[in-house]
């Protein structure tokens, strides 16, 4: 009995040290992706953002989770407290549990299951419970509103989202996410090239859901507070925040896996570019080497220390980066470059990807609720069904009547963007006919 | 074993939960122990190899019909019925019938038990990957249920929208 | 602040509530009330369908502190009255004391003034700016406006060793004379100035969701903004050619030549055009005071001791956000009789009402910021 | 391996307390889910089926039942919102007039 257990564990290890690793290293993951948002927003700001817990900044995550866990958790008299206090654990459990289908790169996968991307959807569409939930059992009108908003928002753009991944997963043909980026792989060409209309609406439709600017109206600071978690704070706020967090690596990790070749490199099947092989190794010198150049100008002996001590790390990671160049270690373990090489291209992406987040968050203004809705319902939508229909007509051409890629897939595109720049035209004049006046 | 383990532990949730979702006195939490068994559902369908229901499952009903469900009761002021006689007068009539008609559908299961051969499913690996299957079924012979369905959506959808609107 | 033209409940918790109908209490802790104000809301779903402004949380009684005041001792106070707006506010209270004495300052102190208040504006206008577009969800224009806004706030160091409540001019004149590199330091932040409103502008004129957010928001026609006694950049979106700088010229206005930019439909998005042409026109003014400043002496004949003869005035100026008016009583002594002042924050915010009706919640955020409201003058 | 009458089993549980939610409580929101119980507790049973038989006719009705659960949600809050605008009650006793 207790040997079949343990033999079951051994069965299944290296599933439990990618869930483990996940549960372990997310947190502190989303702690400096909030650094980086940070530093990010300062940047575009002209200042400089945190600076003084360790050297730029570098350990202010670890400070501010800190400070969260040892603030007061206030739980209001009037609330119902019991929902109040299993809510934010929702939306975090969710987040967390999407991400175990996904694959960062062919060797970190906790399960790969023939729903895959599906799962990941459903999965991170409960996460809305905690959200709805919170804002519910806070008795206070500005968690309510920030709540229904929310639920509103999020089963709107959830339907625009999904339309574009099913236009993804026609051109893959399985919900593997696994075979998903072999299917790109053996292609040539990534999805977000073959089908750009459908990248851009899950682009749109994935910020939405994640509740960022310019839709992040369920906790629009200017007008809710901060919505569905005015009345949270210490580690419960926290959560909400965590939750949040990880909903982008994951929805910028569905992106990559379906739209941006996941794990591949660019041009991964062209042989004249296998000098971007080294481009990992490469890159992680340059930021070790300007951790060292940085080194003797932090203040502090300690900071100094400790650039120092990021400078190394990061060396090392070239280094093990570099190792599957070498042919003899390369044969030595089977797959080692797709692995390691393979995480380092899917992170850089999800990076990327998060990195445009940042960008629209500090660029636009938010939209109002009833304009997100039209976005949503009048123009995401039905664009989003004429580029699964596109999509499916340029298969149709392509394997069956035997067209080139080259024609069929630009003309359906072409054809949807058509739509599009007519329900945007049709969207303009309906919005000029409209004279908003105060109707009392 | 493993499987029986989970199996059991599945569905004691959903019945747990099921009892919950019909004695609670708060619709909110009603709506909670509900999506808790839809999910423990989900969690058998999984066991019986139905990956894609598992996930239409939890999609759909966990996902879908269960936000409009949430959405609802907090749209509509709670605080009166929280405070009203929650059962009906002829309560208990109505539990002696239900217990009534489970104790047919256990008496069905007892009798045929042996006659279905109930304790022998097909094998695993029998199987193609359900969701193929479900869809090459689906496609094929149900076409014209299928589109029937989603005329029966379109006209639910209608329907909701006249029956919630004020004016129109 | 109830207004009888308006038949609804404008009172909005005197009415039975219907069954969909919430009172959302906006404020006075409300990040985006710009200070204490408080909103009553009446909501409908997300549409409000009555408001009620609630002031007087930043209540100091300055017009009674006035009273127990030398006409010199209350200069300081109508600082703190418009605190993103100090030399304005005491540009026109040193003016109407001069009405009052019948004093004028020289033409250097004049030029002066005028050069420092065009600097007050546009600082003003920055900060309402940044606020505005962060309460409508950009977040970056604040830290730039803030940027140019510290520029202007140095020359006011410079100049009176204060930042904010800078209390920079004397009844008759000025007190210190002008630092010797004034003129520089205005020309190297005017001369580049437009280039940066420019770089604004790009940000946001343009911007398909600022459009979007502002335009058709908050509607005031040329006949309700005049009926509603709004004045500034309010009134002037509204296509009213109105400003108190060309009408009764005051300081050293009837010497420059400029605009006064005005709106065609009174809207969000206009008020916001005005504002941002209104930075331009007061770059130009400060460009065209520098270059000819004046020599002589900087305070007028006025006495130590001041003691107007008994009577009254009313002076009003073109302050950044409308008419700011001073209405003083004189009874012979030392200290004023009675102070009035017209505070245009608090007459702009009498049409908040009018003009939130119908929109939604988020528009409230929206139509507060582009009333360029500041509470210490609501509330005096 | 599951013996396909432990599901039957569940599915007969399930469905009982789903029609005892029915046939006792007042609040109709409280009835209507548990009708989704009801009509789960029967995808459970439809899936056990198919496994048994091994093809996959089950999974497709319960595809359609999951569909129609989706439809009667709709309609069924919507009228309860209809509902509760005019009677300002959730009770499912009152509902006594197929018009006012």
């Amino acid at each position: 009995m207790l040997m079949n257990v343990i033999q079951y564990l051994i069965s299944i290890w290296r599933p439990l040290v990618c869930a483990v690793a996940i549960v372990a290293v997310l947190p502190l993951v989303a702690g400096y992706i909030v650094l980086m948002e940070r530093k990010v927003m300062a940047d575009m700001q002209a200042r400089l953002g945190p600076m003084r817990v360790g050297p730029h900044g570098l350990l202010q995550p670890i400070a501010d989770a800190l400070k969260l866990l040892i603030k007061e958790d206030i739980i209001p008299d009037e609330s119902d407290k019991a929902i109040f206090w299993f809510a934010p654990l929702i939306s975090v459990t969710c987040a967390m549990l999407a991400m175990s289908a996904l694959a960062i790169g062919p060797w970190f996968q906790i399960a790969d299951l023939n729903v895959g991307l599906l799962f990941v959807v459903g999965i991170s569409a409960l996460g809305i419970f905690g959200i709805v939930l919170g804002g519910w059992s806070s008795n206070s009108h500005y968690s309510l509103l920030g709540a229904l908003r929310s639920a509103a928002q999020l089963v709107s753009y959830e339907t625009a989202a999904g339309m574009a991944i099913v236009g993804g997963l026609l051109l893959a043909g399985t919900l593997s996410t696994r075979e998903i980026v072999e299917t790109q792989g053996d292609y040539g060409w990534w999805f977000a090239f073959v089908a750009p209309v459908g990248f851009f609406i899950y682009l749109v439709a994935s910020i939405a859901e994640t509740n960022r600017a310019p839709f992040d109206l369920p906790e629009a600071e200017s007008e809710l507070v901060a919505g569905y978690m005015t009345e949270y704070s210490g580690f419960r706020w926290a959560l909400y925040f965590l939750a949040e967090y990880t909903n982008m690596v994951v929805v910028a990790s569905i992106a990559t896996t379906l739209f941006l070749g996941g794990w591949l490199r660019p041009f991964a099947s062209t042989p004249i570019f296998n000098f971007l092989d080294y481009i990992p190794s490469l890159l992680m010198l340059l930021v070790g080497g300007y951790c060292f150049y940085r080194a003797p100008k932090q203040p502090v002996q300690v900071q100094k220390l400790f650039m120092v001590a990021v400078g190394l790390l990061l060396i090392v990671v070239a280094i093990i980066l570099a190792l599957p160049l070498v042919p003899a270690v390369n044969e030595m373990v089977p797959g080692l470059k797709e692995g390691l090489h393979g995480a380092f291209w899917f992170l850089l992406k999800v990076g990327l990807y998060i990195y445009t987040f940042m960008w629209l968050r500090f660029t636009f203004p938010r939209y109002r609720f009833d304009q997100l809705m039209r976005l949503g319902w009048q123009f995401l939508i039905p664009l989003s069904i004429v580029n699964v229909l596109g999509i499916g007509v340029a298969l149709v051409l392509h394997r069956h009547w035997g067209w080139s890629h080259w024609i069929a897939f630009p003309l359906t595109t072409a054809l949807t963007l058509l739509v599009a720049g007519w329900l945007g035209w049709a969207g303009e004049k309906k919005d000029a006919g409209q004279v908003f006046v105060g109707e009392l | 074993m493993l499987d029986q383990i989970i199996f059991h532990f599945f569905a004691a949730l959903a019945i747990v939960s099921a009892i919950l979702v019909v004695t609670r006195r708060n619709v909110v939490q009603s709506a909670i122990f509900l999506i808790t068994a839809l999910l423990a559902t989900a969690g058998i369908f999984l066991q019986l190899h139905a990956e894609f229901l598992f996930i239409v499952q939890i999609i759909l009903y966990a996902g879908g019909i269960m936000v409009l469900f949430v959405f609802v009761i907090m749209l509509i002021n709670l605080d009166v019925s929280l405070h009203q006689i929650q059962y009906n007068r002829q309560w208990w009539l109505g539990f002696l019938l239900a217990l009534v008609v489970g104790a047919e559908f256990a008496l069905a299961i007892a009798v045929g038990r042996s006659q279905l051969a109930l304790g022998e499913p097909a094998p695993a690996s029998a199987l193609e990957p359900s969701t193929q299957l479900v869809g090459k079924v689906l496609f094929s012979e149900y076409m014209l249920p299928f589109e029937v369905a989603s005329i029966l959506l379109l006209v639910a959808m209608i329907g909701a929208v006249v029956m919630a609107k004020k004016k129109i | 602040m109830a207004d009888e033209r308006i038949p609804a409940a404008t009172q909005v918790e005197q009415t039975v509530l219907g069954a969909d109908e919430i009172i959302l209490n906006m404020g006075p802790q409300h990040p985006s009330t710009h200070g204490v104000l408080r909103v009553k809301l009446r909501l409908d779903g997300e549409k409000v369908i009555g408001s009620e402004c609630v002031i007087g949380y930043l209540h100091r009684g300055v017009e009674k502190i006035a009273e127990h005041r030398t006409y010199q001792q209350f200069a300081p106070y109508v600082d703190r009255m418009d605190y993103v707006a100090a030399v304005s506010n005491g540009l026109g209270y040193c003016e109407a004391v001069e009405k009052l004495l019948g004093a004028e300052a020289p033409p250097r102190a004049r030029v002066i003034r005028t050069i420092l208040t065009e600097m007050q504006r546009i600082a003003s206008h920055l900060f309402w700016l940044g606020t505005h577009a962060l309460d409508i969800g950009a977040l970056t224009p604040l830290f730039y406006c803030l940027r140019e806004r510290e520029e202007i706030l140095k020359i006011f160091e410079k100049f009176c060793g204060a930042r904010l409540t800078t209390h920079a001019f004397r009844i008759g004149g000025l007190q210190y004379e002008a630092y010797d590199e004034l003129e520089k330091d205005v020309e190297r932040f005017c001369l580049p100035f437009d280039k940066r409103v420019d770089e604004y502008e790009s940000l946001l004129t343009e911007n398909r969701i600022w459009v979007q957010r502002t335009k058709g928001i908050g509607i005031l026609t040329a006949k309700e903004a005049i009926d509603y006694g709004a004045s500034g950049p309010v009134l002037r979106a509204s296509g009213v050619k109105w400003d108190i700088r060309k009408a009764m010229p005051y300081a050293a206005y009837d010497q420059y030549k400029f605009e006064i930019p005005t709106g065609k439909n009174g809207d969000t998005y206009d008020r916001y055009l005005v504002r941002m042409e209104e930075m331009r026109q007061s770059r130009l003014i400060c460009l065209q005071a520098i270059e000819n400043i004046p020599a002589g002496p900087i305070m007028g004949k006025v006495g130590k001791v001041l003691k107007p003869p008994p009577g009254e005035v009313y002076h009003a100026i073109e302050a950044p956000k409308g008419e700011l008016g001073y209405y003083i009583i004189s009874d012979g002594t030392t200290q004023p009789y009675r102070v009035r002042i017209r505070p245009p924050s608090l007459i702009n915010l009498e049409a908040f009402d009018k003009m939130i009706r119908g929109h939604l919640v988020a528009d409230v955020v929206a139509i507060i910021g582009t009333l360029d409201i500041v509470l210490g003058e609501v509330d005096r | 391996m599951i013996p396909i009458s432990q599901c039957l089993f569940l599915g007969m549980v399930l469905f009982t307390i789903g029609v005892i939610g029915v046939v006792t409580r007042r609040n109709v929101i409280i009835i209507l889910m548990s009708i989704e119980l009801m009509l789960n507790a029967v995808n459970i049973n439809l899936v056990a089926f198919s496994r048994l038989v091994g093809s996959a006719e089950g999974h497709v009705f319960a595809i359609f039942i999951i569909t129609d659960a989706a439809a009667e949600a709709a309609v069924g809050l919507g009228i309860i919102i209809a509902f509760f605008r005019n009677r300002e009650t959730l009770l499912g006793d009152e509902m006594d007039l197929l018009k006012w």
